[in-house]
């Protein structure tokens, strides 16, 4: 199916700066709008133009696919993507790849992986496994009782954080050492009113899992209301600066830092090469996740706050 | 009268087309009904007189299926009916113009004149594709809007909404007019229409009753009450409190009925005529 | 008859410059989609003089291709709308629809009968709301905001988490297609919804059913009196509409062939945007389907647009935002001058 | 007489307290007025006839600000006017009745008395704190219902939408009669009015009228008119077609006028009056 | 006179099992928080029967100060709703104000000044949407969803990701509070609503300008005609929602003390649902404040008890789902009893 709009438009933007694509999954997310800035500033480094587009919320299909298409219609080299779902795009970004646009994925890997050129990510599995092993070895022997503060039913990243952590903690779903979860849609509000309600049916709990800081913020407040800041294990997953401040103050134990910043430039870097010379980058390629914590623990890699401080994304 | 348990009363001499029996319909400390009976034979022009608030309007509504009633009994020819909605009533033959009209505001006249009986074209395109006959609907509204003398209709694809309070009551009267099949009710049918349009629906009237279909009209409008009216029911605080023939009583009496300076069998007062048959028009 | 003939005299003497004017105040009158339609045409002018790639009939089918599935919901919502209710669970009904049909192949159903299971189940679910608006007189608001919690929660229990990736040819059939003068990319999933929409406006139209719909949502009281089939009618409607929503399903899996409990959860809200911009008054009783498919395709056309303009997806929201608005005021503005 | 760029010609004798000169307003095909004239003097009842359709609504809405004609000048005590919203209208001291009776549904008696004119307690209860008098707003609504005679209304907190259509119209006249201080124009005022409640709006008309206030009455019935009426200002396809005396005409001329089987001029029509003042009442 | 104690005397001798009926019937039709009251109060029974853990003072006081956000959210919709209207932009225009209110103070303003200058702007977003749905006559539907778009999109070009966590007691000042009795937790906020709520009611049942605004979503063009401000009413009723989101920002403060651009992006919808279950009809002109305070309880109580019957999320917004259907199903049935 080759048309001429594909070809023709990449073909003329050859002659101006390079033009790359971002779809990130939302506006919304405080992540995803570091990663667009450091896109962008990276973009401006090497003379290339970044057009960031995103979907409407997490999950939006529907969105990234139109964000893709209208991209490609532009004429761009590359299209740098957090992909909402691994598989519900994947139709367009093989047009996308038949029409000579690279495509590289952010963060998320999709499924298969072969469907991108590249993929720079975080292992979300690995961050939630983190945050699990943290969290089992902060209690030591205790026997834990765990609230988990998951993120929106269904996401893809909120699955494999969860997943992450149920392993790092040696639990399974369902299992009784589990007392309770709630929705947070990664919002603070939200999880502040989940937590209370799950703290008014049962205040005898030793850890809690959060998906996200803002979470974990919630959380907190509502732990400390109930009078035990301190007494319960909580953990997180992110590593923005106002986290890690938070680490810092002692407000939970521990977070797990993602490099939006690295993946952002490999990403640009990749597509201005492949703009000049038709390089192309392959495999994945992750980018980390690295445990901050001031409270390190036997057998645990982990970095300090002002560590974190330094290499925090937002 | 107030006792909605009274034991059936038919006339033995003719069954009334449409008869009720103790009707009672209360909205909170408000009773718009109290007890109302009603007749009405076939082939007779019933006029409805009362006081603004009396309880017409209600009354009317509930023989209409428009509303339901607390207590009381509805006859249709001597059957006890119970309209639920105003569909059944429709489809048992009678046909009402409502004091509110009734109308789909943002939509045209003639659709209005046809709406819930719309015409469909003949053959498949009609029966299976469900194509409306708007041609002949437009044509045959037109024809009934000049019947009734409106002229200044200028076409008969206006909304109704923008049409003046006489073109509009017109087209409720139209409506019914085209469609009654067993008896017509009218609330008011003239209060907006000028005078020739007035004339003209008296005169449909007169050719609804002559065409044997009994005619209830309710009106405040007292030379055209005695000009049409075979009988006349007077009502007050939510009650038949009389019905009087034109022939047997003045206007004047009439209003003191109406106004309560008069009761039945008071001095003066002209005589009751509560189910006896009206006279046949043939 | 004299009268009316000098009538109409009165006005045609009125002279030429008036006729016309007159002539334009009836056309915005009877159509309330023209002005919708006008502020999409000046969208497709402007974007095509700013931008180089606008205007190729590459675009042009992918504009519409996006359009498609928010556009089948819209249709459902507006015949909803016209009543004078609103749907807000449109979309979770249509994501069950894509999951029950991708599942149930993907577990070995024959297609065309897990085709057949989903229409069911989304017939049926807009029949619940139909008979709860209608039979309990509950406002359509609150029931269709409970159904669509109760939707996106069962949704999610059925899936498990999962998303369910379709390659069956029935279910993405209407992602395919051919080219028209060997250009114009025409999807089967765009010849549905024009069938559709036809369809629709036909039914509303030209039938009584249709009538009776508008009638209803002009007013209520007046179409009981009436003795319109009141209840039947209003109930027909969101059964109806919960046929459409599973062809929106259909045409989602040709989009994107993968069924996703998360998906479109501002569907009802753009469906409804869909509806307002084309005309359509949330009152009820006043509006048409060929407004809804322009107001469709105005946003799609400005989320498109302005991605070839190079705009940035906040500055796309805040100009979205502001030309929405604009497109709207420039119908009220036509319907002024025409007052 | 269709030419709105007719001079202006003002009565030398008397300025009339309203007047209007080649009043035009089109919708789309139909155009409701059509070069209209109209003349308003001081203490006079004005009556206005006409078919239905024929513009008179819309002519009292270009009058109170209801409605903005295309074209044409409206003269309040001979100071060319333009009022953009029924307020300014009402500011000036004109008070409408309109044909749709412009009445809240949801809202009660009392309260669409009032509308827009609420009462206030007194003291910084009512400057301070804006409190509303409710008990003397019930009492004055109550006094003003009673003295049109509409004694059926069972309290004065009753819900608009749940009256009768003749309660309602009471309250819009009661409306009317309480707050208008220049003039007032009602259109069809009695037309769902009982025979007593029409008395008394008509003996309300009169002391309006005696108070030295002119009052505009649109109605069809045509006994009403010629009772009441100073002059008559028959109107006809969206335009005045002569204005007589009651005294100079009867009433089957004025329906002739009104139909167009007659017309100013013709053997046999009445003598028209336009633009000469009305004889003063005192 | 003595036709209508004679009417009076009719109804009265009507007796003792009807006099009953009829008091209740009148109760409910003057009364329209009443149906939605009733509803609160069996959810509450049903909950404090069913769990240890509900009926607890600790645990009313968290449901109240879980609900103030919404409910002053609610405040401002149902006034905009009572005029026919609807806002879809108040919890971005809140969510602008908490961002204005954090982001000064942390970066050096007097706090007061902060507050000021968020509640101006909040003041001046709602008068927006208010000028444009009242001088260009454009849908309030759109002209909100457009303000909700663009707002949005500001608050994250303001905020460039970040969130600012408050520090300074007197944005966080609504949180605190007191104990009543020793036990019952008191916080500013709920007091502040309390006279929220009291003020917006005298408004609108004792003072002209409430009249006005109901007369203007029962019949705008009636209430044109009867000489009412109709625009200014239209536009003040905007501009004091504004005002009012600017206060529900304080209260979101006060509870989590960090402004966060992507809080609340359910609150427009949440704020809608109180109103409609709080018994405020979508048509506009029929409602009140009171009910929308229950409303918003309603939804609070719900997904508190739920949770404290251990009932897993997803099948809580199953019950969620029902159980608002419920409400209004129940309010629906005492009317109709009385009618
Ligand atoms: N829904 C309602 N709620 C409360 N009261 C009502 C309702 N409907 C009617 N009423 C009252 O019932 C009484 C009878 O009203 P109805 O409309 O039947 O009078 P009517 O005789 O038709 O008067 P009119 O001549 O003015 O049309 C009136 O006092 C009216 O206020
Ligand atoms: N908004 C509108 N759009 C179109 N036509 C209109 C509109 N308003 C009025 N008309 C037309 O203008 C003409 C005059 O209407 P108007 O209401 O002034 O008549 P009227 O003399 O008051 O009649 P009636 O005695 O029936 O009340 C009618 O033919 C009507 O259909
Ligand atoms: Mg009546
Ligand atoms: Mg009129």
């Amino acid at each position: 199916t080759q048309t001429k709009s594909g070809s023709d438009s990449s073909g003329g933007s050859s002659s101006g700066p390079v033009k790359v694509g971002l779809v990130t999954k939302t506006d919304t997310n405080p992540y995803f709008v570091k990663l667009r800035e450091s896109a962008k500033a990276a973009a401006e480094a090497k003379g290339a133009t970044l057009i960031a587009v995103a979907g409407k919320f997490d999950g939006d299909n529907e969105g990234q696919v139109a964000a893709i298409e209208n991209l490609v219609q532009q004429g761009v080299k590359g299209i740098l993507i957090t992909p909402s779902n691994s598989t519900g795009i994947l139709g367009a970004l093989k047009q996308a790849k038949d029409k000579g646009v690279l495509v590289i994925a952010l963060d998320t890997e999709t499924d298969p992986k072969d469907a991108v050129d590249a993929t720079y990510a975080t292992n979300n599995v690995t961050a939630g496994e983190l945050q699990g092993k943290y969290v089992k070895a902060s209690l030591g022997q205790t026997a834990p009782k765990v609230l988990l503060m998951d993120g929106t039913p269904g996401g893809t990243v909120d699955q494999q954080r969860h997943r992450g952590f149920l392993q790092g903690m040696g639990l399974k779903d369902g299992d009784p050492a589990i007392l309770g979860a709630a929705p947070t849609n990664g919002d603070q509000n939200k999880a502040q009113a989940a937590m209370e309600n799950l703290l008014q049916r049962n205040a005898s709990i030793n850890a809690v899992y959060t998906i996200n800081e803002p979470a974990a913020r919630g959380a907190v407040a509502a732990l400390a209301a109930k009078g035990l800041s301190g007494k319960v294990a909580v953990g997180s997953i992110d590593g923005g600066c106002q986290g890690v401040a938070d680490v810092k103050a002692g407000k939970y134990l521990a977070t797990v830092m993602q490099f939006p910043k690295k993946m952002a430039e490999q990403g640009v870097d990749a597509v201005v090469a492949f703009g000049k010379d038709g390089t192309k980058p392959s495999g994945f390629q992750d980018t980390g996740a690295q445990l901050i914590t001031d409270k390190p623990l036997p057998g645990l890699d982990s970095k300090d706050s002002t560590w974190g401080a330094q290499n925090c994304w937002g | 009268m107030t006792s909605p348990a009274a034991a059936p009363e038919t006339s033995p001499a003719t069954t009334p087309a449409l008869q009720a029996r103790g009707l009672v319909k209360r909205y909170g400390r408000v009773t718009a009904i109290d007890g109302a009976d009603f007749d009405l034979y076939a082939g007779e022009v019933l006029a409805v007189v009362g006081d603004n608030g009396a309880g017409k309007s209600s009354l009317i509504k509930a023989l209409s299926g428009a509303l339901i009633p607390d207590e009381g009994r509805i006859l249709l020819d001597g059957q006890e009916t119970r309209f639920h909605s105003p569909l059944e009533a429709r489809q048992a033959g009678i046909e009402t113009v409502h004091q509110t009209l009734a109308l789909a505001p943002a939509m045209d006249i003639a659709t209005n004149l046809f709406l819930g009986r719309e015409l469909r074209r003949s053959g498949p395109v009609g029966s299976l594709f469900r194509l409306l006959d708007q041609a002949s609907m437009r044509r045959q509204a037109q024809e009934q809007l000049d019947a009734l003398g409106i002229e200044t209709v200028q076409h008969i694809g206006q909304i109704v909404e923008t049409l003046s309070g006489g073109q509009r009551q017109a087209v409720a009267v139209a409506r019914a007019a085209m469609f009654g099949s067993r008896m017509v009710i009218m609330d008011e049918p003239t209060a907006a229409l000028g005078v020739k349009e007035s004339r003209q629906v008296l005169d449909l009237i007169r050719r609804i009753r002559d065409r044997g279909m009994p005619v209830v009209l309710i009106s405040h409008d007292m030379p055209q009450v005695f000009e049409l009216a075979d009988r006349i029911h007077v009502h007050r605080l939510g009650r038949r409190v009389a019905v009087v023939r034109p022939a047997d009583a003045t206007m004047s009496q009439v209003v003191s009925l109406m106004t309560g300076a008069l009761r039945i069998g008071d001095e003066g007062a002209p005589p009751d005529v509560t189910d006896q048959p009206a006279p046949r028009i043939s | 008859m004299a009268t009316r003939t000098e009538a109409r005299a009165a006005d045609t003497d009125s002279g030429g410059a008036l006729g016309l004017r007159n002539r334009t105040t009836d056309a915005f009158l009877h159509n309330p989609a023209l002005g919708p339609l006008g502020a999409l045409i000046i969208a497709v002018i402007v974007f095509s003089a700013t931008t180089s790639t606008f205007l190729t009939v590459d675009n042009l089918s992918l504009v519409v291709q996006q359009s498609l599935v928010v556009a089948t919901l819209a249709l459902g919502q507006t015949l909803i709308v016209l009543t004078g209710g609103i749907d807000l669970a449109n979309a979770a009904i249509m994501v069950l629809g894509t999951m029950l049909f991708a599942r149930l192949v993907t577990e070995g159903t024959v297609p065309v009968l897990a085709l057949l299971v989903g229409f069911g189940v989304c017939a049926l679910l807009g029949a619940v709301s139909g008979g709860l608006v209608t039979w309990l007189n509950l406002p359509p608001f609150i029931v269709t905001l409970g159904m669509l919690t109760v939707i996106l929660a069962i949704g999610r229990l059925y899936s498990q988490g999962n998303s369910w990736p379709v390659t069956d040819s029935l279910l993405g059939v209407l992602g395919q297609g051919g080219y028209l003068f060997g250009q114009l990319r025409v999807t089967h999933g765009m010849t549905l919804a024009v069938v559709m929409f036809a369809i629709a406006w036909y039914a509303l139209t030209k039938t009584a059913w249709g009538r009776h719909v508008y009638a209803l949502g002009n007013d209520p009281e007046a179409a009981r009196l009436t003795g319109i089939h009141v209840g039947r009618t209003r109930f027909s409607v969101y059964l109806i509409a919960g046929v459409i929503y599973a062809f929106a399903a259909w045409q989602a899996l040709g989009r994107i062939p993968n069924a996703d409990p998360n998906a479109f959860q501002t569907g009802n809200l753009d469906s409804i945007t869909a509806v307002v911009i084309g005309g359509t008054s949330l009152f009820g009783g006043r509006g048409s389907v060929i407004g809804t498919v322009v107001g469709a395709l105005i946003v799609a056309v400005l989320r498109s647009g302005l991605t070839q303009a190079g705009i940035d997806s906040l500055y796309q929201d805040v100009a979205t935002g502001v030309l929405v608005i604009a497109a709207v005021a420039f119908d009220q503005l036509a319907r002024r001058r025409s007052r």
